[in-house]
């Protein structure tokens, strides 16, 4: 049976961008990577100076504490769902951590089974209202996130308290040869895991089968619920640990610290190929996302405009790479 | 009627109905309770909610926002959505105050200025969502951060003023627009008419007026699918830039309308009625895309605006009975959100209701083809 | 009167239509004939202003027409009833038939009272049995289709597309159906008609197209054409006609019996179903469309919960609470519809293969990618599947490909029992033969194989023993001499007396 | 204390933010004590509190709210500098005594009392402090606060009097919203930019700041300052233990204004005048009061071995929470001593 369908163009004298267009869709982890060097290049010709072993340091340490969410909401993404309680989660045991630890060291263990656990349960939560009741993810996420930031009030009554423990801080601050952050080791240890999650386990298969296409999961014979409840959890989880990352970095935390890492999140694991509509994505993309994520408020500082203009650019810029990367299918084909 | 009720069951806006209706009947209740506390239990006091003041202060303060949320629900129904629409309200007061101020032009000048920009960034927000096919959760929210920039370059600190002949018939009831104490006595039951409420009934007629057009039906084919939409010939650009053109509206109006209560400007205020106004459209029973009604938008902004109020009088009815219980904003905050949370919950339902319709339109399908078989 | 001359599209890397052409004369009914992935449904898609040709040209009328939208075709007097509809479930019916076309009184509000007047008119005519004012999710699949067709004529066409329209009709209404189409072929409307039911083209067509892998390889009028040419030229071979096997009917009783469901109901189409299956049969489920087969085969899935009745599983009563612990207790699951219910289109090929073995065993364990990949490359060795590269997504598959990927992933975990809900909805004669030889192979090796199909033949054909389902009960079982294929049509449609009689 | 003729008072105090803002949760603290110290002066005071989550809508409806519900005072830190015209009038109507405290209510159609930090001070200070250690013609950052607001404007006018009178040099600059994290992450992004500079003036949120450097590993600057936290306090103590590392400067931004509004409006309550001349020079016509910080050193006064309320340096900022700032208020009395007749 002869089949043609497959056979590939051959003559690839087709006008630029479409092609570019092509290569950016298909290849979208390399794609951050590139727009994450042009910024830096951009930053460097503006700002010589700006490529010192200090910036150097921040970017990497300030990448790693964002693309830990960031994993979460991959994995949600992936699923078909979306997270923006990771901000919110993150806030609450970042606040937690300086609360409990109060600058004295040894609180570590503690802190971390509390807020896992309280990541875990959030992230249940969520997938409970998201997925088995079938509420809309955004909206749900975010009104579950609205309680947890009124929790975050009602244990600390607004009072900024506490400190994370000295030791915790410099695991995360302190510098090897004066250029890279401690917190390498975290992301040494959590995006293995993350990457053993989604592509050398079953869990990560049937994550991307659910995202495709649920009912042909289900009747496939995977657990849909439990899968996406899952993913929720995950992110709970690795939302949490990144919060009590944030507040050894941060020393301090109030109420709210990491609110905007919600969104900034979501926009970097976009812009590292994840879709809204679930079922395709990858990790290395969401690091890469955070990345650029990173690396444009660099660029932005640098060019030191006034807040409002900043505003302006900042927005001008996302619009930007969102046109590059996250447009919808024409309706006509 | 039970027939009649039935269908209304079945409808999107039924639990931002019931909600509402639920949170009315507990606001009315709770302040009258207190205002008994204080003043002593009179039929007045007890129906405190419904005192011309009252009415008129919640009706002023919040149709900004209702009008906002009815925007959102309508771009809900073709399947977008804007979280910049509250930048876009504070947008719309910083140019009614500062044009005229600036260029020395008449009040309305400025007011028409407004209304064009409205127009203009939602025309924008199209563009990016509509045209360019931009997830609209993140191109709108990176509009945000536009329109914020530009509402500081235009405006750097709140200031500016209203002047009174504006925002005095806004802010007062029908029977005060028509005269007050002088006005004959036997009409003073307009004053339970508030204008703002006016004001609303006007945007939604000429909403009822638009949508009784072949619009009123494309927007739902649209929100439904595009593609089947465009196959009968439609185009979801052109549907899609309308809608946001009447958001556009709508923002406008109700950036007026805040301008009037304010009677002065503040580029930085309302970027939370983004979120607040997508929230509300859902629990008032909007879907994502071709589900829901702007009722949907009605209620649910009045839900969310209501419990505001509800939480309020609760907290000081609480103080009242426990004396010494003093309040705490966390609190407030706290119980207005578990109780957001729960409307959300109710919507499923409404989703049940659907499900049920669809069994019982199963049902009726299959008895006729039993019949139609014989 | 329509000509499409030279027409090339390409999705990406898939080439959908290569210099493909067709002609149409004015008040003929034209059969575009081709199998699964061949390029029928984009070139109806052309026409309807849904997809944009990369090349070619169009000419209507002997003039050349552009046709960039739904707004153009409807202009140039095209309507299109497309295979996969184009109705908006949350409209009602009223609002679908008019939409577009919106009937507006001077002042520009829409006419309800005159939409409704008009809308019930055609209605009648098409012996639809549905209130304007239904919403459209609500109604049968069946009625959908015909609103599908209905919406399309109400616009008035100079030129009809029919986009595999009769596949979920019942025999009625695709009667109704071909009397409205001799109708309007007096009114002198051109039709364009696809479809894979042969027998339908010699019936209602005048001439017809044949396409093969995107390219149109021949037309004429239909009365020069067999049966056996028309599958020539769509597969470019001849079919061998194989034999059905019949197995023994009377050493039935000392097999093992693998599933028994004892008098299920599932509301509201299953009433009361008993059947059973052993080791190594292939057990056929026949009748019209809507008879509660899905509904059986999937209560022994457990996707579907029966309000009264049991199953028996391997010898043990079971109730699996969801098709998770069916597959674990070793079934498989294969469904016709595959973009819903069975293949992850964007995922890759690769993926797609392993998604059986992927649901089954323990979610955290390490899973080697070399192991995935040997595991999808023996399958598309061994089922003889078509693909570009392993990497490729499910999409760039044609249809009837992407079905044998979907059958590959299961035997490869060769299940106890297999459970197939019209496999070969819409697959072409070619990849139907070997998803058939796959199958028997399988039983022949032990497997356990319960199939419902809409198509006559092939479920003779396929299976050691039929259950006829009608009206949610078991009409007829039919093995050996009587598994005919007057039988089985005759349980079909309910005549019960006459098998009884036979019996 | 506490007797029985104590008279019932009701006080409604209407905030535009107080969540995740820990001045504002300590301006509320103030107030609340303000008000159980009330009853030394014979009033039982009953306290609510109404945040409007910086909604003007919410606010006006809070406000509207209260006056219905026949609240004696109200004191109100407003959303925006105008907008509430209308609705104080109808408070002074139903003869409530309405107090805006904290950020100005800049109208001048109605006739309110504004009881308010000099903020200008706060930034003259700062930048004079600067001057002194840094010398004529430094080069420094800039961290402001939250552009648009008013405070923050009064604050740049006072930071830019003093740079421009030690011809300081502005190299880079940003805002910090009040937010303690943004205000690191400004920081740590400038410092990232490479560029060099000898000291940093920063509109409180100091700590955070200069927690950046800590980050970062560099080097502590020639000079930082205003900071008013416990955090900032003790941090700096330690920085500069043995010898003087970066100078620096602690000021108040008292919190307590709110509840120094409190005492202003019992003094009215009681029905006393006001003295001539109190209102700020320039702001007379929207009744400005400006109170002056009380609590100032610098690491000059922590070697003179100054003492405030009675302690040493060192025993005053451990007195405070991490997250808390340094806070007074005037009592009645005081109050009435100083803008009273
Ligand atoms: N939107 C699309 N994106 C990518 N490939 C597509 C798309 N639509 C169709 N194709 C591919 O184009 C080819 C032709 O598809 P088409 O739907 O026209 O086939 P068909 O003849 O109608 O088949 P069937 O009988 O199964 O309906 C197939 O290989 C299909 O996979
Ligand atoms: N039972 C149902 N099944 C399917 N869809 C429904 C059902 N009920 C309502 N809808 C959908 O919800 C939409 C809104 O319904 P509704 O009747 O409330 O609209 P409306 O009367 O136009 O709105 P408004 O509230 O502004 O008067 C309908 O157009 C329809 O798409
Ligand atoms: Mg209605
Ligand atoms: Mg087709």
């Amino acid at each position: 049976m002869p089949s043609k369908n497959m056979t590939f163009e051959p003559n690839a004298n087709k006008d630029f961008f479409s092609k570019l267009n092509l290569f950016v869709q298909t290849h979208t982890a390399l794609m951050a990577v590139i727009i994450a060097a042009i910024l830096y290049i951009i930053t460097i010709i503006i700002n010589p100076k700006g490529m010192n072993t200090v910036a150097i340091g921040n970017i990497i340490l300030l990448t790693v504490i964002l693309s830990i969410p960031a994993a979460g909401q991959t994995m949600v993404l992936i699923s078909g769902g979306m997270d923006f309680s990771v901000g919110a989660i993150m806030s609450a045991t970042a606040v937690l951590t300086t609360y409990t630890m109060k600058g004295e060291n040894g609180h570590f263990l503690t802190v971390l089974i509390i807020s896992l656990a309280i990541g875990a349960f959030v992230g249940f939560l969520n997938g409970v209202c998201c997925v088995k009741i079938g509420l809309p993810a955004m909206i749900v996420t975010m009104a579950i996130s609205n309680i947890v930031t009124r929790m975050q009030y009602i244990l600390t009554q607004g009072v900024l308290s506490g400190k994370a423990s000295p030791l915790f801080s410099s695991t995360v601050k302190f510098k090897l040869f004066g250029v890279v952050p401690h917190i390498v080791v975290y992301a040494l240890i959590i995006w293995p895991i993350v990457f053993y999650l989604l592509k050398r386990s079953r869990f990560g298969k049937q994550l991307y089968m659910v995202g495709n296409n649920a009912n042909a999961a289900r009747l496939n014979g995977v657990r849909v619920t439990k899968i996406q409840v899952l993913s929720y959890v995950f992110s709970g989880m690795l939302a949490a640990f990144a919060g009590m990352l944030g507040a050894a970095y941060m020393s301090t935390a109030r109420c709210q610290i990491f609110d905007d890492y919600a969104y900034q999140s979501l926009i970097a694991v976009i812009i590292g190929g994840t879709t809204f509509a679930g079922g395709s994505g990858s990790y290395e993309g969401s690091i890469a996302g955070s990345l650029v994520m990173i690396l444009l408020s660099n660029l932005l500082t640098t060019l030191n405009p006034t807040q409002p203009v900043r505003n302006v650019l900042n927005a001008a810029i996302l619009i930007l790479l969102l046109v590059l990367y996250n447009r919808g299918k024409a309706v006509r084909q | 009627m039970k027939e009649s009720f039935a269908r209304f069951r079945r409808k999107p806006a039924f639990t931002g109905c019931m909600l509402f209706l639920v949170v009315l009947i507990l606001n009315i209740g709770i302040q009258g309770w207190s205002t008994c506390l204080s003043n002593g239990v009179s039929v007045g006091n007890i129906l405190s909610f419904f005192q011309p003041s009252a009415l008129k202060s919640i009706f002023m303060t919040n149709l900004p926002f209702i009008l906002v949320t009815v925007g959102q629900a309508l771009l809900l129904l073709v399947g977008q959505m804007d979280v910049s629409i509250g930048v876009q309200i504070a947008l719309v007061n910083v140019i009614c105050i500062m044009v005229p101020q600036e260029w020395g032009v008449p009040v309305w000048v400025g007011w028409i200025i407004a209304m064009l920009a409205a127009f203009g960034i939602s025309a924008l927000c199209g563009a990016c969502c509509a045209v360019l096919r931009l997830p609209a959760l993140l191109a709108s929210y990176a509009l945000t951060y536009l329109v914020n920039g530009i509402n500081v370059l235009i405006m750097n600190v709140p200031q500016g003023s209203v002047p009174k002949a504006y925002w005095k018939p806004y802010q007062s009831t029908l029977f005060g627009l028509i005269g007050g104490k002088d006005a004959p006595q036997f009409l003073k039951f307009l004053d339970y008419i508030p204008v703002p409420a006016l004001v609303l009934a006007a945007v939604l007629l000429i909403w009822y007026f638009i949508s009784r057009r072949p619009f009123g039906k494309h927007i739902y084919a649209v929100g439904t699918s595009q593609r089947n939409a465009f196959a009968a010939g439609i185009s979801p650009v052109k549907v899609q830039m309308k809608a946001f053109l009447i958001k556009g509206f709508f923002v406008g109006v109700a950036g007026i309308c805040l301008t009037l209560m304010s009677a002065s400007g503040n580029p930085l205020q309302c970027e939370e009625y983004g979120i607040k106004s997508l929230s509300a459209a859902i629990i008032g029973g909007m879907g994502w895309g071709g589900w829901g009604s702007i009722s949907c938008g009605v209620f649910g902004g009045g839900f969310l605006v209501l419990i505001q109020n509800t939480v309020y009088y609760f907290f000081t009815l609480l103080s009242k009975i426990f004396v010494g219980f003093s309040v705490t904003s966390y609190w407030q905050n706290f119980v207005s959100d578990i109780i957001i949370f729960g409307g959300l919950l109710m919507t499923i339902v409404t989703a049940k209701e659907q499900r049920k319709t669809l069994q019982q339109g199963l049902k009726a399908q299959f008895r006729r083809g039993e019949k139609y078989a014989k | 009167m329509l000509e499409m001359k030279g027409i090339d599209k390409r999705f990406g890397a898939v080439v959908a239509l290569n210099k493909a052409s067709l002609t149409v004369k004015e008040g003929e009914v034209m059969a575009l004939a081709g199998s699964n992935g061949s390029g029928k449904s984009t070139m109806v898609k052309v026409l309807a202003g849904l997809v944009a040709p990369n090349a070619g040209e169009i000419l209507i009328d002997g003039e050349k027409k552009i046709i960039h939208s739904g707004t153009d075709s409807t202009r140039e007097g095209i309507a299109t009833a497309f295979q996969d509809l184009s109705l908006i479930p949350t409209m009602s019916v009223k609002d679908n038939i008019l939409l577009g076309c919106e009937i507006v009184t001077k002042s520009g509000m829409v006419d309800e009272k005159e939409s409704r007047r008009l809308v019930q008119e055609l209605l009648d005519r098409f012996h639809i049995d549905c209130d304007p004012d239904d919403y459209v999710q609500t109604l049968m699949p069946s009625t959908q289709s015909m609103l599908e067709v209905a919406k399309a004529v109400f616009r008035k066409p100079k030129i009809l597309l029919l986009d595999e329209v009769t596949a979920s009709l019942h025999y009625d209404e695709i009667a109704t159906l071909f009397d409205i189409m001799r109708e309007l072929k007096n009114e002198g409307v051109s039709m364009v008609y696809v479809t894979h039911r042969m027998n339908e083209i010699f019936e209602i067509c005048d001439s017809i197209t044949i396409m093969r892998s995107s390219e149109t390889v021949t037309s004429g009028p239909v009365s020069d054409f067999t049966l056996d040419d028309i599958i020539f030229y769509m597969t470019g071979a001849r079919p061998k006609h194989s034999e059905a096997k019949t197995a023994a009917a009377e050493d039935q009783d000392d097999r093992e019996v693998v599933v028994e469901v004892k008098n299920i109901s599932v509301y509201p189409k299953v009433k009361d179903i008993s059947m059973k299956a052993y080791k190594g049969e292939i057990v056929g489920i026949g009748g019209l469309e809507g008879q509660g087969q899905p509904e059986v085969i999937r209560s022994i899935l457990g996707a579907v919960r029966p309000q009264s009745g049991s199953i028996c599983y391997m010898g043990k009563d079971v109730r699996f609470k969801d098709p998770a612990a069916g597959v674990k207790a070793g079934i498989g699951f294969i469904s016709g519809d595959r973009s819903k219910e069975a293949v992850f289109d964007i995922r890759t090929i690769t993926e797609n293969i392993f998604a059986g073995n992927s649901a089954k065993e323990s979610l955290f364990a390490y899973l080697s990618a070399k192991k995935v990949r040997k595991f999808s490359e023996d399958a598309v060795k061994k089922y003889n599947i078509k693909i570009g590269k392993l990497k490729d997504p499910a999409s760039s598959l044609s249809g009837g490909n992407q079905q044998k990927l979907v059958v590959a992933r299961w035997i490869a975990m060769n299940p106890n029992l297999l459970l197939l809900d019209d496999p070969t909805k819409g697959v072409d004669i070619h990849s139907r033969q070997e998803i058939h030889d796959i199958l028997r192979e399988c039983a022949a090796n032990g497997m356990t194989v319960i199939i419902a199909a809409s198509d006559t033949d092939e479920l003779l054909n396929i299976s050691d023993r039929v259950y006829v389902f009608y009206e949610g009960k078991v009409a007829a079982e039919l093995s050996g001499e009587f598994k005919t294929s007057e039988h089985l049509v005759s349980a079909m449609m309910g005549v019960k007396e006459k098998v009884q009689e036979a019996e | 204390a506490g007797d029985a003729a104590a008279k019932p008072l009701k006080l409604a105090s209407h905030n535009a933010v107080v969540e995740g803002n820990p001045y504002r949760v300590r301006y509320e603290l103030d107030m609340q004590e303000a008000a159980a110290d009330a009853i030394n002066y014979g009033y039982e005071v009953s306290y609510n509190s109404f945040v409007a989550n910086w909604d003007q809508s919410t606010e006006t409806q809070q406000l509207q709210n209260s006056i219905n519900e026949g609240y004696d005072i109200i004191v109100n830190d407003p959303v925006a500098t105008t907008g509430l015209d209308p609705i104080i009038e109808a408070a002074q109507d139903a003869g409530i005594i309405y107090i805006n405290a904290d950020c100005a209510y800049m109208s001048t159609d109605v006739n309110v009392l504004n009881i308010l930090t000099d903020q200008e001070y706060l930034g003259y200070k700062t930048g004079l402090y600067a001057g002194e250690v840094l010398g004529e013609g430094a080069k420094v950052v800039m961290i402001a606060a939250l552009e648009g607001n008013q405070a923050n404007t009064d604050r740049q006018r006072g930071f830019e009097k003093a740079m421009a009178e030690y011809n300081m040099e502005v190299v880079a600059s940003g805002n910090h919203d009040w937010d303690t994290t943004k205000s690191q992450q400004t920081m740590a992004e400038i410092l990232n930019s490479g560029v060099e500079f000898d000291g940093v003036l920063v509109s409180q949120c100091a700590e955070n700041a200069f927690e950046a450097f800590d980050a970062a590993g560099v080097a502590y600057p020639g000079f930082i300052g205003f900071g008013d936290t416990g955090a900032y306090m003790q941090k700096m103590l330690e920085v500069n233990k043995d010898q003087v590392v970066t100078p620096y400067i602690v000021l108040s931004n008292p919190p307590g204004v709110g509840a120094t509004a409190f005492n202003f409006a019992l003094n009215l309550y009681e029905g006393k005048e006001l003295k001539e001349g109190i209102f700020a020079e320039g702001f007379e016509d929207t009744h400005q009061i400006w109170i002056k910080s009380k609590v100032c050193y610098t690491d000059k006064d922590v070697a003179a071995g100054t003492q405030i309320d009675g302690m040493s340096i060192e025993e005053y900022a451990n007195s405070y929470e991490a997250g808390d700032s340094i806070s007074f208020w005037l009592t009645k009395d005081e109050v009435a001593e100083q803008y009273f007749k």
